[in-house]
């Protein structure tokens, strides 16, 4: 048992912070869902600077642009990142998390020439999206039915996909398709292509979320020619390809939920220290529960990390990293709007307003968590498999 | 004798608003309306009026429908329902109520008509701190020869740009007591020194900035006494309240419906949503918390109609309210799945505007301490018989 | 719309505390679960008060002993009961509650003229006991095994019964038995009979709560030799006849618990104002949301009583009420604990411990609830049965 | 480096405790020793002294076993896990460290072999405020020629009737500050003037008033100063705080486990119950919440450990001890159905001894304002790079 950091990344940590009194203003918290042009391209500018550092994808390998952190200094990476909110570490959120490792895993040596240095060096064309929901299949994956018709040396795609985020910023997608639709159970017969998102035949329709929010994309694909070098791995193994992938977003994603939940803590308390609201009974007990939550976050979280740097399987820890962070988005954010109050009801996606308090955080984080919830598996998702696999209780409906 | 039914009148009034909303104020009028610039729309507006609706608790002597409190109740609950974007509470609950219980016969007979007819009000109360505690307002009226100058600056004020008068809460005197020495205003919105700037919400629901740079106000466009104003603030905080209760509650009750809906016909892995425990406990949940919260606003809104004093039981009322609406949005949207979180679906809608509600008259914290004042004043039923 | 009481109740609440000064100490607050002898001596004292008074079983017609109370009265005699917590008003609970209006209903003419009399004059022998659940027979009712067979003149009873309260104060109990074994489906071929609890081979096995409480017994039956002439109803229709008695049960409980939670709040209320807790900050919000939530349960119940008195079927009504008086029992039992603090460990059998605040009241509903919110059908129960029939989902489970 | 795995000698000292408690402590011994006059296992505690326990944090100078106090926590967590009954928590935890941490080195080379020996020792903090604010500390404690007279009340002193010893928190002045003139007193618990009588509580757990009239103690029976009692105070609010929460956490975790057994083997209407969603799901919250109280323990456990300073991080643990302990406690009851009210089950055990342990060393309101008046105190992260 022991809860100290090591010197390794405990300078990494030190060099992360002086990075961001160099390169990004204090006294704003960047706005990471990059709602607006300006933000996105400021986002893309800092990811440079990012991968100058070998941050931008920390745990790849050196041949491949990254530093080969261990998983404790990503983890320490990821944690500042949602502290200070450094925009751009995510660039996309696919390529750096999924599709340059699985590219790395079971990819071709070209895909991997073409597109890991892409990724890695935060360019324009190193923006994934990815494409596995459809309007049938969104729990239920596998029933995915966007067509992939393989014509002399390419595919001709032919489907409609829906929850994509980041498809309007992006330059490829990852993209789930069905290449044996004869295959005996719905499983087989799906494959995994590299599309360009500039093929012509590609129709991008925002969703935007209720407070206007632009995150996530309906996308068609209309007699889209894919070349066949853009098979990723092989054909009609993508259900296999894509639980591998999978794995690649679970362990660490609680790291910059962790730091994003402290900086926005903090806020909260400064500004209620500064307003007096810190001497109000509903608000005085409830901060320390949320600072009681947020540390609790804290040892879950680096609990997971510590699992996986040992090696051993995860299986219901990330799904209990993501219910709990759920709760505490409700309860932050809920008290939050306490601290704040009648402010509360300014536009969320003002940064600047003479009106909003804390940048508009709060409201944001409110307004958002429900959405980004369900997109990453419903809370009650996460506690179907915590109930079977950590207490071995039967399927529940 | 307790009844918790309705008289015929009033079930058909409430139906006639029902048929009356649902032809005029669908959902797509309630988005359009939220990016429009007035945030509102003046047709339906003339429609209210043409129907009565504005006068529905105003005397006939004053060109009302002469109707009863808890019909204005009836109305709210289904303008909750529908989220009706219209001035209508700023004008009729805010301002046309105290002017009917606080105001000498001759403003009575002067502005009451107007305001059936059309004519668009507002109050201009809350101050910097967004809190509704006396000590808060500092707005200040200097008494000078012929009436008073008013400087100071309010926020939320609701539809400020529309109305053509505002109810301006200042302080004429400081005593010892922050309840003494404010008088309550009635300002031509386009007088002099008036400056209004739209905070731009979430909701789209027309909140207003309004600057006051040395604005003259007559002696005789004073509601009430220059100095016990704050009283028409406390019967707000009673009358209003219950009101915004009964939006509330209708909107609440409109989530209920419309994500059960969904639950039932929602199919995923072959059978409806709804079949799971976890979603149909959470509906349970909800409709238990909803149920409350409406039978709650009749009996507050059912006091206040016979003038009944029943400060604690509003104050309940609204916690419950802020409570129960919240909470039935998030689960609301947490039950629709990623498509809930969409401009498509009407729960964002409702989860969008909670939160001005939930500030406006009063916030939890502020109903609750009402209660335990009230709590610690008492002396309880066993003790004292 | 209307929330005040007309003169005929009003009178009745005044009647109500007019005897209460005259029969109870006020300053106590008198010990409704009856654990101790001299308890359910006192109780029984007070029921025949009650029974002077009419009140004990109001609701019934005056020529069974009752007042003719309308729906309302009766609400009003069950709120001042809880609120004033006086004994002796349940007798068991079962006779007065739906043993006597079941015999009222379907009983034959020597039941209605022995019986009755018994129970509405609070009589010893007029407490009885309900034999509903089996150990393998308890949401699953019918599943029920015990059985009676008919020899001669009298039935002979084989079998064991669980989770029955007061059995060890009654004089008769209220039994489901199984008369046909071989019937098709397993809701027919069930009987019920008045079982005199004096008769031989009645053996009482009390069940403890884990905090010490009697109010359950296992109740064994062998070889016991029940007339003929107690069989109630028709042979073989007890499914049937055990549904028309649940209904007896469902509409006023809430008002008995609106009454009781009042009383122990307000009792809260005045230990926090003397000893100054009110004004801590983690007590006072929370005590205004207790206040709001007996409010609340306060329109439920009286909407549900209204519906009754208007002869409107009831099917969600008293599940939601009775899930709700759950909700508030856990509420009001933590913030009492709050208050009370450390002296919330005094063993809550105890009344009179100078240790023991609010009279052991906190501790008594902290443990208590959670045993009775099962005995009453669990809080998931109540939920199913408003999901389907307030909301019309399908079955869950 | 940050490390969530325990030593070979931990995990063995893990497992010695677990064996041992398993056969010497099943549940119908802690039923049986409820109702037991002294409360305690003689014998059991002649053996947790002969297998090292009760000296197991103490240095080998003074006979113990010189493990560290992480190695305690093991303890506790696991005697919390089979609700162990024993005076282990009040000699151990509640006198012999803080002999250790601030006894002189007489006083350690006196009194430490005795208890690693088995004597027992507790402490009488508590009065009748029943908080641990120092401004609670009434007890006198008046200068002599030769000592010190002691006369006041102690309230829910664990185990005072059969330890030998006390440790006893007076006042031997009045400061500004309520935490000046404070001393912590040796003293012989059948020294004349002193009072025991049991308070009946409902885990039957030995706890007693103890009332003080004019005992004398010498002047060499101060633990530390005489007027610096309260940081032995303090130091307990940490270091037994933690140790308490780790009984707390095996508790709960305990309860989890046999919950979840419960909800895997009854079958209702054919079926585990634990495949319904609203068992299945309440049963994974308390298991996201026990796995956070573990961890945070470990966490608070670690730190003092290597004696970093941490009276925020034990603040939280022992809020989450509380609150997860009850609510686990709760859900445990209410998923075994009615069969979990009666005590013929183990939950009922465990929700019967959660409030003294709430209660102990600090209630939730009580940790929860020091933990903001560290959070006012504290310039943020982001205002300090």
């Amino acid at each position: 048992m022991d809860f100290q950091f090591g010197e390794k990344e405990r300078k990494l940590r030190e060099e992360i912070r002086q990075f961001v009194k160099e390169n990004l203003p204090l006294d704003q918290v960047p706005y990471l869902e990059e709602h607006y042009d300006e933000e996105w391209a400021f986002a893309m500018s800092m990811a440079k600077k990012l991968s100058e550092k070998k941050w931008l994808t920390i745990n790849w390998p050196e041949e491949y642009g990254g530093m080969g952190a261990s998983d404790w200094e990503q983890a320490v990476y990821l944690e500042e990142v949602g502290y200070w909110g450094i925009p751009g570490y995510g660039m996309g959120v696919s390529g750096i998390r999924w599709v340059g490792p699985s590219i790395m895993l079971y990819g071709s040596e070209e895909l991997k020439k073409k597109h890991l240095p892409l990724i890695s060096s935060g360019e324009a064309d190193g923006v994934w999206c990815t494409g596995y929901s459809e309007p049938d299949a969104g729990s239920d994956f596998a029933n995915l039915s966007t067509r992939a018709e393989k014509k002399g040396d390419e595919y001709i795609v032919n489907g409609q996909k829906v929850w994509i985020s980041a498809a309007h910023r992006s330059r490829w997608c990852w993209l789930a398709v069905r290449t044996d639709p004869d295959a005996p159970r719905k499983h087989d017969g799906i494959s995994l292509l590299a599309v360009d998102m500039k093929s012509e035949g590609v129709t991008i329709r925002p969703i935007k979320s209720f407070f206007g929010l632009h995150i996530f994309n309906e996308v068609f694909f209309d007699n889209v020619r894919v070349p066949e070098t853009n098979l990723v791995g092989i054909e009609d193994d993508g259900w296999r390809q894509v639980m591998l992938s999978l794995a690649f977003e679970r362990g660490n994603q609680a790291l910059v939920a962790l730091g994003e939940s402290k900086r926005l803590f903090d806020e909260m308390v400064q500004y209620a220290k500064e307003t007096g609201a810190i001497k109000r009974p509903a608000i005085r007990q409830k901060l320390a529960d949320v600072a009681i939550e947020i540390e609790t976050l804290k040892v879950l979280a680096y609990e997971t990390v510590w699992k996986m740097s040992k090696g051993k399987k995860v299986r219901w820890e990330p799904p209990r990293d993501k219910a709990f962070r759920d709760m505490i988005n409700d309860q932050l954010s809920k008290i939050g709007t306490e601290i704040i109050g009648a402010y509360t009801q300014v536009d969320p996606l003002l940064v600047d307003s003479k009106w909003s308090k804390i940048q508009g955080r709060v409201e944001r984080l409110y307004y958002r968590w429900t959405g980004y919830a369900s997109a990453g598996g419903t809370t009650d998702n996460q506690r179907n498999i915590i109930g079977r696999s950590a207490l071995q209780l039967p399927k529940a409906y | 004798m307790v009844d918790f039914g309705w008289s015929k009148s009033q079930a058909l009034l409430r139906k006639s608003i029902q048929e009356f909303l649902k032809k005029e104020c669908p959902s797509d009028r309630v988005r359009e309306l939220a990016v429009d610039a007035r945030g509102y729309d003046p047709k339906l507006w003339d429609q209210l009026a043409e129907l009565g609706y504005l006068g529905l608790a105003v005397p006939e002597a004053y060109e009302g429908m002469g109707g009863e409190y808890i019909e204005l109740m009836i109305f709210m609950e289904e303008a909750g329902r529908k989220l009706l974007p219209s001035p209508f509470f700023a004008t009729v609950v805010l301002c046309a109520l105290p002017i009917m219980q606080f105001g000498s016969d001759e403003q009575k007979q002067k502005l009451l008509p107007a305001i059936v007819d059309g004519q668009i009000w507002t109050l201009a109360l809350m101050e910097a701190a967004a809190d509704y505690g006396p000590e808060h307002i500092e707005m200040s009226a200097v008494k000078e020869s012929n009436g008073y100058v008013l400087s100071g600056t309010k926020l939320f004020v609701p539809f400020a740009n529309a109305a053509e008068n505002f109810l301006v809460v200042a302080r004429t005197g400081n005593g010892n007591d922050p309840r003494e020495g404010i008088g309550v205003f009635i300002v031509d919105a386009n007088a002099p020194g008036i400056q209004k700037t739209m905070i731009p919400t979430g909701a789209g629901n027309q909140q207003y900035e309004v600057i006051f740079e040395n604005v003259q106000v007559s002696d005789t466009d004073i509601l009430g006494q220059s100095d016990t104003g704050w009283e028409i603030v406390e019967y707000l905080l009673q009358y209003a309240t219950v009101l915004k209760c009964a939006e509330m509650s209708g909107g609440a009750q409109a989530v209920l419906d419309l994500t059960s809906r969904y639950a039932r016909e929602r199919i995923q892995f072959g059978k409806p949503i709804g079949s799971l425990q976890a979603i149909q406990h959470k509906l349970a949940n909800d409709f238990i918390w909803v149920e409350g919260l409406k039978n709650l606003v009749y009996e507050a809104a059912s006091l206040l109609n016979i003038g009944e004093p029943c400060k604690t039981l509003v104050s309940m009322a609204k916690v419950k309210a802020n409570t129960v609406y919240e909470q039935m949005c998030i689960d609301g949207i947490t039950i629709h799945g990623a498509i809930g979180f969409t401009e498509e679906m009407d729960v964002g809608l409702y989860h969008l505007r909670t939160k001005s509600m939930e500030f406006d008259l009063g916030g939890s914290e502020f109903h609750r301490e009402r209660i335990v004042a009230e709590l610690e004043d008492q002396v309880p039923l066993f003790m004292s018989i």
